[in-house]
């Protein structure tokens, strides 16, 4: 038999000036199964709470309904409070009679009639309560990282240094991504290989850390806790636990192909490092450009290898790994300059996109840092930078802020100044956006110091004219059209979620949007986590960012992970969905329907038939509790924990027959 | 006995609309009184069973909150729901209840104020169509008579 | 011989006298047993309602009690006390009812159907036409059978012969000023079904585990049809049904091939369509004769007429008597 | 529906029991006192028992999801079932919604162009056959019968739909509950019912109660009111319900609007493709949602 106590809080006046608390409180003690019913000034200080638990132990309580202010208020508060005093915290329910009357309604009457009838439901829900445990799940307190850009290798980092086994996974043969391509970082203009390669040979030397380079996420099972990731291992066709990283090999390659690290203005070998302070420094063959691979002759590193550690014979390899939680690193792409018809669809030489210009002005790149008209090979007099190409630009479906553009346009333009004295740098821009520590006063050096003339407006078209690019423009501020004959036009080309990302978020089951960055839980208050429970997102992959912003995220999410790998066993709210075996027909409308693929198959005995039939199982440590399985289950052998079906039904039933409150 | 006042029962998704009819709370929107709220942790949890069930307990109108597509703290559960609820609508109309009586709405955590004017349109709508008859008719034994109670006074 | 519409004089007498009545009507072609207002709207020409008079003396879904948790609480509930005409039902619904009083007026008397049953005049309208489902002659019983009538009519030229069967019925003939004319009636019909059943009883009690079940229920899908057409199945379920603090205790009728057949009582014990049809059969070939000393079949043949998938008794009880 | 089809069914099932392809061919068979009942046919030698004419109306997919069908399958043997159209669709519901294996079935389509008036419960031709457009089945492992002799029956299937659609909402309801206070839950169209697997139903649910037990009016209509929705866009019109409905209740008339309602909303036409996902399992970001508030 029920034992239902009943609390009606005042709130002070909040409650108590529009609703008739001692009328709530007469007529709750009238409902079946209410055993107490008071009210008093404020039921979440101190003595409200101690008059609480008092009455659990005195009148032996089975459940209690507070009536003050919203469950997302203090819910937490009560129930901790009802587990102190020895009552399951799931037979407590708060009837909203704050948020969702009193200060909402004025007539006191009426306003008193939905407070009682919405303790009325509370009672009734509270009545068909169940006891409810916390769900522990075992946890492996180890992580991976998907990505070895900045964003993987500090999030790797910070999650090794804190004592926790890492494991990242990138795809390139080595790791370092976008960052190391990049020559000097605004605002402050220090050398970016300086301060990345170091990070990159810590975690390469740490001993909690190990990386799988030219390898990718083949699938990933289990959930949050207990990931069982399966990475494939590419084929590197160079043992390199014999390697020596003599570099014959390389040296003696005859097959070349374009450099994706120079971004095409430079080739490499089929065998490659792809940058020389590379992390392995040790070459893989591009089986794609290896002539032994595509013609079936060659072996000339073979023939000179000293180690002997080119085998040709390696095959791609899988690797499960299990990891408690895994952090998404997998930055970004530039869009495909193509799709500027009006900018010569990327076929006009002298026009090349800032990653482009980062490796020539890297001084380890291939002009050793030498600026020069791809053409002539002359060094450019007249350059000419445009912002926002794709950005912010509808008509290419591209309607977000690149977000870091504005500043590396100003960077490129102040060191094409400092390298070119008596050069002419022009820049292309619909506004300024620097709104970072130290960003506007950069901005403002590059027009102070270097001179470096803006320009409000797009270009409109750009094409060669003898031996130079002719771009064509509007300058909105002074209403003029312009036309500069530039040698040489760098386009800030937008940003893009990384290739092959939507692969993988598939296999993590997390959001991403058309442009192919990865879904947070929430833009605002989870802007780390995923839906998915245990997977996090750093830097690039998640939207458009600089590498401060990416390094702190990574941080973050490293110590989402920290925290989440810190205690043995994950405690997860018990609020989840239940299947009765019994009659479950394992249609798997709960399988399709769930998002979290928290429904497993499970084998039952049919009573009637004898036989072993498949039904549906609810995986507690998988599921989120939406409760979308319930709706779909026709039998209802499915039912939500703490939303149940009977809790439902007592409270919409609790509602029959109109309550009438006379003033 | 007072002329009888719309009841409406709705049911709030806990993460988007529950909170949107909390912000109007905070935020001291008045709306009418005629709404009896049911918390659900997603309107993909809203069972057709339980919009019958409502109207059969003399709910004239029910209203389904949920979070705007794209913010479902589940992913997509709203938009599992939005089929059924088509499907519903269809048949309530064809059973001979309008379909008015039966409202979904998309109402984020930031939408105190929109809550507030959907709580106060659906009583208009319920008014507009008088009371629901149908299910009354038919409720027989079940029928519960309105109770009358007085203010303490204090 | 009386005429028609001295018959329909004494419905409406009994009807001013009081009497609720019931007769054959025909609602969107289907024949159906039901109160009515008005005489003229009986049908005499069909063969057999769908629906028995267990609609009026056991129906689906009678009023136990009234439940009010907040108020007065539990009250037992009774129905109305007007006296009742049943004019029009045939012989073999009649004859059900000698089964189920054997049944409901044994030693435990079930006190709603014994109310209502006393209240009652059964008025039967022998059959003059009969159709291939009907097997009233295999059972014992015949078109013309007088069982469990109150008062008789059969056909004789254009009207009908008038005979009081039960003292009731006598008694009611002539308070509604009918005379009795027992003059010779039209031949009774003859029907072309004939079941062979030998000594089913013997092979019944002797093959409870024959695999035999099997086949014959092989096409039975264990919806009730057969058993809520049936004038003589009478397994009921107590259900209660709330809405707020109110609500009521009904008895509902239940039946032995659903799945959830007394799974109120903890399970349904018999697993399979084929040990649920064979509960069915047994009980009322052989438990019923064990109990009750009578069969509990009429040989209405509803069951087969509206079987959705063509189980026919007949042929199941030929074959299981047939088979070793 | 020539009988040199139903000569050709015997053969193909003589042969398939012959050869073990199958263990047990659902097929039908006469029925005392005229029209066909199902027939399980075990020996090669049953197959002579087996006809085909325009009295078949009865689905038998339903029995795939009952003994001795499912032990058969369960114990990796195969069960042929002659099947129409209509029939077929609720084979692929079952094959959509994992009741039955698709490798375990063999399908013996037969072209048909229609079963006989009242031949579903209703008089006149079912609407079903009006509406038809499976003539040819969805799918099959063996098909019977001259695609080209299909005649379509004329006749309009929406007759129903447009008389009550023309109603006031008033009077819709006042049709629906007259209609239903003659049903005596004797649940016949539950049990024919090819997709009303479940092996307990949500009516035979106590706690809670969504559907009131008694056939009272009340219980009544939440009983179709619930059995509609359950059948939203997976009823494949097969009017087995109808059929078996004892009093002749129209049971198919909310199922099937619902799922012409879907077909209009989401493009989807249950028991077309085996491999195609229930549809009210997903959603797509673009539903309609003109209703929204």
């Amino acid at each position: 038999m029920a034992r239902i106590g009943v609390f009606v809080c005042w709130c002070g006046s909040n409650i108590a000036s529009t609703v008739d608390v001692k009328a709530v409180a007469d007529a709750a003690a009238k409902f079946p199964g209410v055993a107490h019913a008071v009210e008093y000034k404020y039921m979440c200080s101190d003595p409200g709470q101690a008059m609480i638990r008092q009455a659990i132990a005195d009148k032996r309580l089975t459940g209690v309904v507070v009536a003050a202010c919203s469950p997302r208020m203090h819910e937490p508060t009560f129930r901790r409070l009802a587990l102190s005093a020895g009552l399951n915290p799931y037979f407590v329910e708060m009837a909203n009679i704050r948020e969702h009357c009193s200060w909402v309604h004025d007539d006191r009457p009426l306003a008193t009639t939905k407070a009682i009838e919405t303790v009325k439901m509370l009672v009734e829900k509270v009545r068909r309560a169940s006891p409810l445990e916390p769900i522990r799940v075992p946890v492996t307190r180890k992580a991976m990282v998907v990505g070895g850009g900045i964003a993987g290798i500090q999030a790797a980092l910070d999650i090794a240094n804190a004592g926790v086994d890492v494991i990242l996974v990138e795809r390139s043969p080595s790791i370092g991504g976008h960052m190391a391509q990049l020559d000097e970082t605004f605002p402050t203009l220090d050398c970016s290989q300086c301060i990345l390669t170091p990070k990159m040979v810590d975690l390469a030397q740490h001993p909690r850390a190990r990386i799988y380079t030219y390898a990718e996420v083949e699938e990933v099972k289990g959930f949050v806790g207990n990931f069982r990731v399966t990475v494939r291992q590419k084929a590197k066709t160079i043992d390199h636990a014999k390697c020596t990283a003599c570099g014959v090999c390389i040296e003696k390659c005859p097959a070349s192909v374009p450099s994706e690290f120079d971004c095409g203005l430079a080739t490499r070998k089929a065998v490659y490092v792809p940058f020389p302070q590379a992390v392995p420094a040790k070459p893989v063959i591009d089986r794609g450009a290896c002539l032994w691979f595509t013609k079936g002759r060659c072996k000339v590193c073979e023939k000179f290898c000293p180690a002997g550690a080119v085998s040709f014979a390696d095959k791609d390899s899988l690797v499960e790994e299990t990891v408690g939680a895994i952090v998404v690193a997998t930055g970004f792409d530039l869009i495909d300059r193509g799709l500027y018809g009006e900018y010569g669809y990327g076929k006009l030489a002298d026009c090349i996109d800032g990653l482009q210009f980062e490796r020539m002005l890297s001084a380890s790149g291939p002009t050793g840092g030498k600026l020069v008209k791809p053409t002539s090979g002359e060094t450019p007099k007249t350059v000419v930078f445009v912002q926002c190409v794709g950005s912010r630009d509808d008509s290419k479906g591209l309607p977000y802020c690149s977000r870091v553009c504005c500043m590396y346009a100003a960077k490129h333009a102040m060191l094409f100044k400092h390298k070119v004295k008596d050069g002419r740098a022009y820049i292309f821009y619909i506004d300024i956006r620097a709104a970072g520590k130290g960003y506007e006063e950069f901005v403002k050096r590059a027009v102070d110091e270097d001179r470096v003339v803006y320009l409000r407006g797009r270009v409109s078209r750009m094409f060669e004219k003898d031996g130079c690019v002719i771009v064509k423009g509007a300058d909105t501020l002074s209403g003029q059209q312009v036309e500069i004959k530039a040698d040489l036009v760098v386009l800030a080309t937008a940003i893009t979620g990384s290739e092959g990302v939507r692969d993988l978020a598939g296999k993590l089951r997390i959001g991403f949007d058309q442009y192919g960055f990865l879904s947070e839980a929430h833009p605002k208050l989870r802007p780390v986590e995923t839906n998915t429970p245990g997977v996090f997102l750093a830097g690039a992959c998640q939207a458009p960012k600089d590498i401060p912003d990416t390094v702190s995220q990574a941080g973050a999410a490293a110590s989402k992970v920290l925290g989440l790998l810190s205690s043995p066993e994950l405690v997860r709210e018990p609020l989840v969905a239940s299947v009765d075996e019994a009659i479950c027909i394992g249609c798997f409308a709960c399988e399709n329907t769930c998002p979290y693929g928290a429904v497993e198959h499970g084998l039952r005995k049919d009573a009637e038939t004898g036989l072993e039939v498949e039904v549906a199982k609810v995986n507690p440590g998988i599921c989120e509790g939406c409760g979308a399985c319930v709706p779909v289950c026709r039998p209802k052998a499915m039912d939500l924990k703490g939303y149940s079906e009977e809790q439902i039904y007592s409270e919409i039933n609790a509602l029959s027959g109109r309550l009438n409150v006379k003033g | 006995m007072a002329v009888t006042r719309p009841r409406i029962v709705a049911f709030l998704c806990n993460w988007c609309s529950y909170a949107g009819a909390d912000l109007a709370g905070t935020t001291r929107i008045k709306y009418r009184a005629d709404v009896r709220v049911i918390r659900v942790p997603c309107s993909g949890r809203v069972d057709p069973a339980f919009i019958l069930k409502a109207f059969e307990t003399g709910a004239d109108a029910v209203l389904v909150g949920g979070c705007h597509p794209g913010d479902c703290h589940y992913v997509r559960g709203n938009l599992n729901a939005r089929r059924r609820f088509l499907v519903l609508r269809h048949l309530l109309r064809y059973m001979g209840i309008e379909e008015e009586r039966f409202q979904v709405a998309w109402c984020s955590a930031a939408e105190g104020a929109k809550w507030a004017r959907l709580v106060n349109e659906v009583c208009e709508i319920a008014e507009k169509l008088g009371p629901l008859k149908g299910f009354k008719s038919i409720a027989g034994e079940l029928a519960t008579p309105e109770k009358e109670i007085t203010l303490s006074g204090e | 011989m009386t005429a028609k519409r001295d018959i329909l004089r004494a419905i409406e007498a009994a009807r001013a006298k009081g009497y609720v009545v019931f007769a054959p009507t025909r609602l969107e072609g289907i024949p159906l047993l039901a109160e009515i207002e008005e005489p003229l709207v009986i049908d005499f020409d069909h063969v057999l309602t769908v629906n028995t008079l267990k609609d009026i003396l056991l129906p689906r879904c009678e009023r136990l009690a009234r439940l009010d948790v907040e108020g007065s609480g539990i009250d037992p509930t009774g129905d109305r006390d007007a006296a009742i005409l049943v004019f029009g039902s045939r012989p073999c619904d009649a004859a059900a009812l000698a089964i189920l009083d054997a049944i409901l007026l044994g030693e435990v008397r079930d006190a709603r159907y014994e109310r209502r049953r006393a209240k009652t005049i059964i008025m039967t309208v022998a059959c003059s036409t009969c159709d291939d489902a009907c097997f009233c002659t295999s059972m014992g019983y015949g078109p013309h059978d007088g069982t469990g009538s109150d008062v008789l009519l059969v056909p004789a030229g254009g009207g009908y012969s008038v005979a009081g069967v039960s003292e009731k019925g006598k008694a009611f003939l002539s308070a509604v000023g009918l005379k009795e004319d027992t003059g010779g009636g039209d031949a009774p019909p003859v029907l072309s079904r004939k079941v062979e059943t030998g000594d089913l009883k013997a092979w019944l009690d002797a093959n409870f585990d024959n695999p035999v079940w099997r086949d014959v229920s092989e096409n039975c899908v264990s919806c009730g049809t057969c058993y809520y057409l049936c004038p003589t199945c009478h397994c009921f379920d107590i259900t209660d049904e709330t809405g707020g603090a109110r609500g009521e205790r009904l008895r509902i009728w239940d039946c032995c091939s659903f799945s959830d057949f007394t799974k109120m009582a903890g399970h349904q014990p018999r697993r399979g369509r084929h040990a649920r049809y064979r509960q069915r059969v047994m009980h009322k070939f052989a438990y019923c004769p064990d109990n009750v000393g009578k069969v509990a079949c009429v040989g209405d043949g509803r069951c087969i007429r509206h079987c959705p998938y063509g189980v026919d008794i007949c042929e199941v009880l030929s074959k299981l008597v047939s088979t070793k | 529906m020539a009988s040199d089809a139903e000569a050709q069914l015997r053969e193909k099932v003589k042969d398939l029991l012959a050869r073990g392809k199958v263990k047990l061919v659902l097929g039908y068979g006469k029925r005392s006192g005229g029209g066909v009942r199902p027939l399980f046919t075990k020996l090669p030698d049953d197959a002579e028992r087996l006809v085909w004419n325009d009295q078949c109306a009865p689905n038998l997919a339903g029995y795939l999801t009952r003994e001795p069908c499912l032990g058969i399958m369960h114990g990796g043997g195969r069960v042929g079932i002659v099947a129409k159209g209509c029939d077929v669709r609720a084979i692929v519901g079952l094959v959509q919604e994992k009741q039955v294996k698709r490798e375990a079935v063999h399908v013996i389509g037969l072209v048909c162009d229609g079963i006989a008036a009242g031949g579903s419960g209703a008089a006149g031709v079912p609407s079903k056959c009006l509406e038809c457009e499976w003539h040819t089945p969805p799918m099959a492992d063996d098909l019977i019968g001259d695609k080209a002799a299909v005649a379509p029956r004329a006749g309009d299937a929406l007759a129903d739909d447009k008389r009550i659609e023309g109603m006031t909402d008033e009077e819709r309801w006042q049709f629906w509950t007259a209609l239903f206070s003659r049903c005596i839950k004797c649940y016949a169209c539950r049990q024919a019912c090819p997709l009303c697997y479940c092996k307990e139903c949500i009516t035979e649910k106590s706690r809670p109660q969504w559907i009131a037990k008694s056939s009272t009016i009340r219980g009544n209509l939440a009983y179709h009111f619930i059995r509609a929705m359950h059948l939203a866009g997976r009823c494949i019109g097969c009017e087995e319900c109808r059929r078996a409905c004892p009093v002749g209740i129209p049971v198919d008339l909310l199922s099937r609007f619902l799922t012409r309602r879907v077909e209009e909303a989401f493009g989807y036409k249950p028991g077309r493709d085996p491999a195609e996902e229930p549809f009210f399992v997903t959603s797509k970001e673009n539903d309609p949602d003109d209703f929204i508030r």
